[in-house]
């Protein structure tokens, strides 16, 4: 079944994306949080069954995260972005990790990276970072360079005597 | 009576102390091969001696208890035993003194003494690695002990020396029993642990296994007991099969028999260990059940057959070395 | 601690003289891909380089090498781990620090995730500045360690020991925990 | 010394040490062990007073004091004395009936060893197996049951033996079977009757199923059954085949290269049982299966010694029997110090020990190095005497599968010392302590005999010549140091000299430099830092040579029996109500199958 | 406890990179395994925003270091999505050999690191160093060994230099001829036979939705690249075979694919074909500019909007998804890695009852490459 059409059964307005290099036509909409679950489960048993990737995007001038869940269909040849918008002051949505296995992998770094928080998810905490001690850092309000000038530069350099073997 | 002891003793310990030497020539030469093989230049031939030498210099050496100081000294110790009982190039040593089966014993104080310490080091990957090459002995001990049913039963002893002396008057044990010489070989590639047998210290399944935790001194002596054992294998092997490297004999030519007899033996056990490193260069190796049931297929059968030639030629044939 | 196991027989300075000769040419690297440098080190270990002519293999552990080379950039959950390893090495031991990453962050300057500067955390023997450092400049650094090795001059392991306490104070500052 | 002394000291002050000690609560093992010592002294002022006597005390006992004899006291004397030693500190419950059933098992082994005819065997024979039964009792119903099956069975078979012989000689003494009326196709079925008979006790496959039960019980009791009782088998064949029966009877069956056909197909099964027992051993978790496993299979080997019948291959056997009586009495205190300590059973589950209980950890080393016939052991010794037995007639299939039993006898015996010794200690054996004095003193009896008789094989090679003569065969050659077969020798000073001498070469080498000791858990994970981890490999650890067994694992004796027990289970429901489970019951059985197979074995003859 | 813990990792030789592995095992299978990533954890999503879009093209290449011309690539399709832009058809032939030289090279790399798995150093040994003859050409082509920033948003750095199509040609015989040698020694090894197949198997009918891409869905039957599929760069112009499972020419057919052997035989099948396309390459190449005018790095603005491309690189899908607010720099950028799938999800799933023996050369023939997976 084609992208198109799916949409069209879903009532969701999309987007075409522009496409350079590649050829195939890539299709974005935006989905309401609560059909989003249901807009999935629509595209996967209509041929959409290879989950791309799942990307956050923090929009901090509208105090917004966005979600882009990105299907592929193998039959179709067509890519779906759905995407949905968290409130950035209380990011929190339900995980899908039952509809695709690796979305567990995605939902454990955008929770680490960027502090969504996705209930039923019970492998979040420290992944990729150890020993985490300010805000996510991928949020738009953290400062890597100031960061990083407080964490490791102010640490002392080794003070050594003139010592001989 | 106490100086012919003693000059026996002195020699015994030259013996010994040559071994070793040589056993770390060889794994230098191995690692020059392997690397013409694959297209590099390789150390220096001397390199083991080098690196046995700062390994035994480091300036720390960890343990972790007691117990681990048993493999270092069991190995060593066990090998140099080992060696002790084993003729070199017509030289009996101990062999006089033990036979076949009490050599087959000692050989294995090393192999419990090295998985002891390895045991002791609470590592998994030591404890697994022990596991593969206990695995691994049961595996190539069946054809082994069956070629050496074969000879014993053939050549009717279980002394080495006699074993040596009967060798020379009668046949090669290569030339008698072939087939056995074969089974034999095969059993030595995993004997001596290299691919497609090196399952115990695969590094990159367990990092290298039982040895994972040895360093400093007690790795060094462990490389001084490895040496010792290639050198102790493709003996046993060269004893067996191939006269011991005897070509003239000692009674009728004295020192000079003993000097062409060690070139002899020393050529012997250089292409009994070419052939493994050359196998080595070119294998990957099994898993441990595959080694396993390798073992108790192919070379078992070939054993058997030669177990069958040796049964017949002596009890139905009734030849007699 | 005793060093010299053969006084009577070899002088301490002969000793050391050996011990150094000895150490400079078996230097056994410890298979440790830190960083993307570790890119470079298959061509170095193999048929083209080869650096085992100079006695330079990998080791599978760490109580068996001599030798490390930290191949890049260092997250801060890769120092921990380093550390580890430095520390689980038997003396005499010796740190190589690969490309620019090591010495002052390299192109991630700005990254919150790597430490800028190795050699607050532990001693360095010898840098190889680049990105990524050729494999005829690793060669080039094996063979400057090995000179250094036999002037007595690459002793980052003393170093360590002695200033212990700096350099546990430095690593404490990045590690919240450090399990024993 | 008359009749009336012995008797008095073998058979009636173990009763009566029996009788006091039940009364002795907590104390009892102690009254039990000074009696087994008064008997111990006893045995060895009397070496070398031998002599046949008849004590009457209403029925004639014919009892005859021999080296034969003499040499199974020695074994069985010394393992219950350290058993019972053991016992003093293992906090039995009810030690009184314990060391009452102990010096009772102990009682009936003397009488059967001091016997000189078939009834008054029979009778301390019965006395032997039933306190044997009561004992495996106090641990486990099912598993008395499952011994007390196997032990009517062997009573069965000792029985219609016995029947045969009195058919045709009119009398129990065992002089008289061998007065010459007795056709040899008799012997054939009396022989056979008495080595299975005793062959049960020794647990040979297919009569081994008891075995791995009831060698789970309490550990100090285990050690008697396992390296003394079990001896019992090893001198009832012995004594049927090569005493009363004699090599003549048994040549005249036919020989094979020397040996008696009616001896080779039990060597065979010797050897099978040793290939079995150690294959199975190899897979158990449970520390005390696989010590049962591993009994069966040691007990393999004395099968074959006894089968094949030259002087070497006995001489083997005797000496086998003897190292099997001290080894594995000290593994199973060993393990019993270890569950002791710990109170865990399963290999898995403990690990590391060694550091904490360093002294048991050395002795159950030795224990292992003569298991596992590490030449610095007598356990190599006699395991040598008997491949060379077999290799010296060429048989060409007990050989290999003694050879190769040994190889997988060092698969499960690493798999003790790394279980339960080695690798991570647990969290919570961190303050497991050192076992008590006297289980260490006990062990510490059972371990030197292995060494000594590895350094100077000769003083036993001497009793064991005395066996053989005794009985009429030829002795072994040997010197004080050396052994000798057909086809080769080993001489033991120069080994020892020459791994002192070498050792003490590596220790020169080793102690050039300090090394730094680091805890257990600096250990190398890859790198990685964690905080806890398990690292003790121990479960399921030869899975791969599971794996590669499986299919034949699947067929089992054990499952052989439950499942022809079933078919009778199903056919006939009423026969099953017969097992009462009382032992009265039980003996009134064993009467009525006692006639039934008198009556069977006249018709038979 | 029945299990014991192992570790794989970081420091281990059983590992691509450094990367770890946490596996609990019974006797010697493993029960349980946990990925742990971010060893190399560097926040190039991060740094990439606080680039301009031209500075970033000297930092992605980092992100996988076996074969960082991909990311360029990809990013490059990107950025030319969002800015409407058409490269030159002779940039999209240069692209077309710096990809496919990339991926062989990358194959051999993974050939080698099998091999060595398996234990067969030997040809770990040939492998790397018949590399290095494709490292001199990316020398001589972009100036450097393994990060070339070569491929440009807008065409490529500069053009072919003189000779180089000659060199490339004489390397493809060259590399051509020792193909022969590796089926010898390693694809025809009775070893092999017996330990590859039907070992760390993805099931064939979860491979799509577990994410599965590249050779390694190649490898359990399916008929997909993305050069076939979703074309780009001078690949529609190009003839060339997808091997797939069961597809698999002169070598023997063993096992029920999406296996160790099948993965590694469609590798050994794919260098053959990258041959052949570079080949074609040579000879089709056309003349013509290799880039488009550039706008002034410092004020290249790219118009807002959201942008997907996708390239096949030698371990599977690698996807960028670029996200512009109009600026001077990128708003965001993630990262779609093949290994980001493979090496946390998949490999936590196909190691449950997998032999210690086998895990490392199921990450190997998996291809896992960890510095894409954390960025």
């Amino acid at each position: 079944m084609k992208a198109e059409d799916i949409f069209k059964d879903l009532e969701l307005k999309f987007e075409n994306l522009k496409v350079k290099g590649n050829t195939l036509p890539r299709y974005k909409a935006e989905v309401q949080p609560d059909k989003l679950e249901e807009a999935i489960i629509k595209f996967k048993s209509n041929g959409f069954n290879h989950f791309v990737a799942l990307s956050c995007i923090d929009w901090i001038k509208d105090e917004k995260f966005e979600l882009v869940y990105h299907l592929f269909s193998y039959e179709e040849k067509e890519d779906v972005f759905l995407s949905i918008f968290l409130p950035r002051n209380e990011p929190k949505y339900k995980t899908l990790r039952h509809l695709f296995p690796q979305i567990e992998t995605y939902e454990r770094e955008i929770h680490e990276m960027f502090g969504v928080e996705f209930e039923g998810n019970d492998r979040l905490g420290e992944f990729i970072l150890e020993d985490w001690d300010n805000m996510p850092p991928m949020r738009k309000d953290f400062d890597t360079v100031k960061y990083g000038k407080e964490k490791y530069e102010s640490v002392p350099l080794i003070n050594e005597g003139g010592e001989k073997e | 009576m106490i100086v012919d002891w003693l000059i026996q003793a002195g020699l015994v310990a030259l013996y010994l102390f040559l071994a070793v030497v040589i056993g770390l020539l060889f794994m230098g030469i191995a690692r020059k091969v392997t690397a013409r093989v694959q297209n590099r230049v390789g150390p220096p031939v001397y390199q083991n001696f080098l690196d046995v030498g700062k390994l035994l210099a480091k300036k720390t050496n960890i343990k972790h208890n007691w117990i681990f100081d048993f493999a270092p000294l069991f190995a060593l110790a066990g090998v140099l035993l080992a060696l002790a009982y084993l003729p070199m190039g017509g030289y009996k040593m101990l062999s006089g003194e033990g036979d076949l089966i009490l050599l087959l014993y000692i050989m294995a104080i090393p192999a419990l003494g090295f998985a002891l310490g390895a045991g002791a080091s609470a590592n998994p990957n030591a404890g697994v690695g022990v596991m593969r090459a206990l695995m691994l002995m049961l595996s190539y001990e069946m054809p082994f002990l069956l070629v050496l049913l074969a000879l014993m039963i053939f050549y009717n002893t279980a002394s080495l020396s006699t074993l040596l002396e009967k060798q020379m008057s009668f046949a090669w044990g290569i030339v008698a029993l072939p087939i056995s010489a074969l089974a034999a070989d095969l059993a030595l590639q995993g004997m001596m642990m290299e691919k497609p047998f090196d399952i115990p210290i695969a590094p990159h399944e367990i990092a290298s296994g039982p040895l994972v935790e040895f360093g400093g001194k007690y790795l060094g002596m462990l490389m001084l007991y490895s040496a010792g054992s290639i050198v102790l294998e493709t003996t046993l092997f060269v004893d067996l099969f191939l006269g011991g490297g005897v070509v003239l004999n000692p009674a009728h030519y004295g020192i000079i028999a003993y000097v062409v007899n060690y070139l002899v033996w020393f050529v012997f056990i250089f292409i009994v260990w070419m052939i493994a490193v050359l196998i080595n260069a070119v294998f990957p190796r099994f898993r441990i059940e595959q080694a396993f049931k390798f073992y108790w297929k192919w070379p078992t059968v070939i054993a058997i057959l030669g177990l069958i030639q040796a049964y017949i030629m002596s009890v139905f044939m009734g030849v007699v070395p | 601690m005793n060093e010299n196991p053969l006084p009577s027989v070899i002088p301490d300075k002969e000793w050391k003289k050996i011990q150094r000769m000895l150490s400079k040419r078996s230097l056994w690297m410890i298979h440790f891909c830190t960083g993307c440098g570790a890119m470079e080190m298959p061509p170095v270990m193999t048929s083209r380089y080869d650096m085992e002519r100079f006695g330079i293999i990998p080791m599978a552990t760490p109580r068996q090498a001599d030798l490390m080379l930290v191949t890049g950039y260092v997250a801060t959950k890769t120092l921990k781990r380093i550390v580890r390893v430095y520390e689980q090495m038997q003396d005499p031991k010796y740190v190589i620090a690969f490309g620019s990453c090591p010495i002052n962050g390299g192109i991630y300057w700005d990254s919150y995730n790597i430490i800028k500067r190795l050699d607050k955390y532990i001693p360095v023997d010898l840098y190889i500045a680049g990105c990524m450092p050729r494999p005829e400049a690793v060669m080039d650094a094996f063979l400057k360690l090995m000179k250094d090795i036999d002037e007595g001059k690459a002793n980052g392991w003393m170093r360590y020991r002695k200033y212990y306490d700096q350099y546990k104070r430095n690593q404490m500052r990045i590690f919240k925990r450090w399990d024993e | 010394m008359d009749a009336l002394t012995l008797f008095g000291i073998f058979i009636l002050l173990p009763l009566v040490g029996a009788l006091l000690s039940y009364f002795g609560r907590k104390y009892a093992p102690i009254i039990a062990l000074i009696f087994v010592a008064i008997t111990g002294i006893f045995l060895y002022v009397w070496y070398g007073n031998f002599g046949s006597y008849t004590v009457d005390i209403g029925v004639k006992l014919n009892l005859t004091f021999d080296i034969t004899t003499w040499f199974f006291m020695l074994m069985i004397n010394t393992v219950i004395f350290s058993s019972l030693l053991f016992a003093v500190s293992a906090d039995l419950k009810n030690a009184g009936g314990f060391s009452t059933l102990m010096l009772l098992g102990f009682t009936g082994a003397n009488g059967v060893l001091l016997s000189r005819d078939f009834l008054s065997l029979y009778l301390f024979w019965e006395l032997m197996s039933w306190s044997v039964y009561v004992l495996i009792l106090r641990t486990s119903g099912e598993y008395a049951r499952r011994y007390l099956l196997f032990g009517v069975l062997s009573a069965y078979f000792i029985i219609m033996g016995i029947g045969i012989i009195y058919y045709y000689t009119g009398s129990f003494l065992y002089e008289d079977a061998l007065s010459g009326v007795i056709p040899y196709y008799a012997w054939a079925w009396i022989l056979v009757f008495l080595i299975l008979g005793f062959g049960v006790k020794m647990a040979i496959i297919p009569l081994h199923v008891w075995a791995p039960y009831a060698y789970s019980s309490e550990q100090p009791f285990v050690s008697f059954l396992s390296g003394g009782l079990s001896k019992l088998g090893t001198f009832g064949i012995y004594m049927s085949m090569y005493s009363i029966a004699g090599v003549g009877i048994l040549d005249s069956f036919g020989t094979f290269r020397g040996v008696s056909l009616l001896g080779y197909p039990f060597a065979l099964l010797g050897a099978i049982t040793a290939f079995v027992g150690t294959i199975l051993a190899i897979f158990q978790d449970d520390i005390r299966k696989l010590l049962a496993y591993s009994s069966i299979g040691q007990l393999g080997y004395v099968m074959v010694g006894l089968g094949l019948g030259t002087s070497l291959a006995l001489g083997g056997a005797l000496f086998h029997a003897f190292n099997h009586a001290f080894f594995k009495s000290l593994l199973f205190l060993g393990a019993g110090a270890v569950i002791y300590r710990t109170g865990k059973y399963k290999i898995s589950e403990m690990g590391g020990l060694g550091y904490r209980m360093p002294f048991t950890f050395l002795f159950v080393l030795f224990a292992i190095f003569g298991l596992a016939g590490i030449p610095l052991t007598s356990g190599f010794i006699s395991k040598w005497m008997l491949y060379e037995a077999a290799i010296e007639k060429k048989f060409v299939i007990i050989a290999p599968l003694m050879l190769i039993a040994s190889v997988g006898a060092f698969l499960y015996s690493y798999r003790i010392l790394y279980g339960i010794f080695l690798g991570g200690l647990k969290e919570e054996h961190k303050k497991v302590k050192e076992a008590p004095a006297p289980m260490l003193a006990a062990m510490f009896i059972l371990m030197l005999p292995l060494l000594i008789f590895s350094i100077v094989p000769g003083w036993i090679l001497g009793w064991i010549n005395d066996v053989l003569t005794n009985t009429g065969l030829k002795p072994i050659d040997y010197t004080q140091f050396t052994y000798y077969s057909s086809i080769g020798g080993a001489n033991m000073a120069t080994f020892w000299i020459a791994f002192m001498v070498l050792f003490f070469v590596a220790v020169a080498i080793f102690i050039m430099k300090r090394a730094r000791v680091v805890n257990q858990y600096d250990n190398y994970f890859a790198g990685e830092a964690p905080s806890s981890v398990a690292l003790h490999a121990a479960h399921n650890y030869y899975k791969p040579l599971k794996d590669t067994w499986a299919p034949m694992l699947k067929y089992s004796v054990d499952r052989a029996y439950e499942k022809f027990s079933k078919f009778f289970v199903d056919g006939f429901y009423e026969i099953k109500k017969i097992y009462t489970g009382n032992p009265q019951d039980y003996a009134a059985y064993l009467g009525i199958a006692f006639l039934i197979f008198l009556i069977i074995g006249w018709w038979l003859l | 406890m029945k299990e014991f813990e192992l570790f794989v990792g970081p420091q281990h030789p059983g590992i691509t990179g450094n990367f770890m592995y946490h596996l609990w095992v019974d006797g010697d299978t493993i029960v349980k395994a946990e990925a742990h990533p971010g060893y190399l954890h560097r926040g190039f999503e991060k740094l990439m925003e606080r680039r301009t879009w031209q500075m970033n093209v000297a930092l992605i290449p980092r992100i996988c270091v076996p074969e960082p011309d991909v990311n360029e690539a990809v990013y490059a399709m990107g950025v030319e999505s969002l800015m409407d832009w058409d490269i030159p058809e002779r940039a999209k032939y240069i692209r077309t050999i710096v990809l496919e030289m990339a991926r062989i090279s990358s194959h051999l790399l993974t050939i080698g690191g099998y091999a060595g798995a398996i234990g067969l150093y030997t040809v770990g040994q040939w492998t790397v160093g018949d590399r290095d003859y494709l490292l001199d050409l990316f020398e001589q082509l972009t100036g450097a060994r393994v990060y070339h920033i070569f491929i440009f948003p807008g065409g490529v750095r500069w053009d072919l230099p003189d000779g180089f199509l000659r060199k490339l040609e004489k390397v493809l015989n060259y590399l051509e001829g020792r193909l022969e040698f590796y089926d010898k020694l390693l694809f025809a090894n009775e070893v092999f036979f017996r330990r590859a197949p039907d070992v760390g198997v993805v099931p064939k009918d979860k491979a799509i939705e577990w994410g599965v891409t590249g050779p390694n869905l190649r490898a359990c039957g399916y008929d997909y690249d993305v050069r076939k599929v979703d074309p780009y760069a001078a690949y529609p112009d190009l003839d060339f075979e997808i091997p797939h499972y069961p597809k698999f020419g002169d070598f023997d057919v063993l096992g029920h694919g999406c296996d160790c052997y099948s993965r590694m035989i469609v590798r050994r099948l794919e260098i053959e074909q990258s041959i052949k396309i570079l080949r074609q390459v040579i000879k089709k190449i056309p003349e013509g500019p290799h880039t488009l005018k550039l706008p002034n790095p410092l004020a290249w603005k790219v118009p807002a909007g959201y942008a997907y491309a996708r390239v096949e690189s030698s371990k599977g899908e690698y996807g960028y998804f670029v996200v512009s607010d109009g600026g001077k720099m990128p708003y965001r950028v993630h990262v779609r890695g093949p290994s980001y799938t493979h090496g946390i999800n998949v490999t936590e799933t196909i190691a449950k009852g997998l032999n210690i023996a086998d895990f490392s050369q199921t990450i190997f023939s998996l291809d896992v490459c960890a510095p894409d997976i954390e960025r």
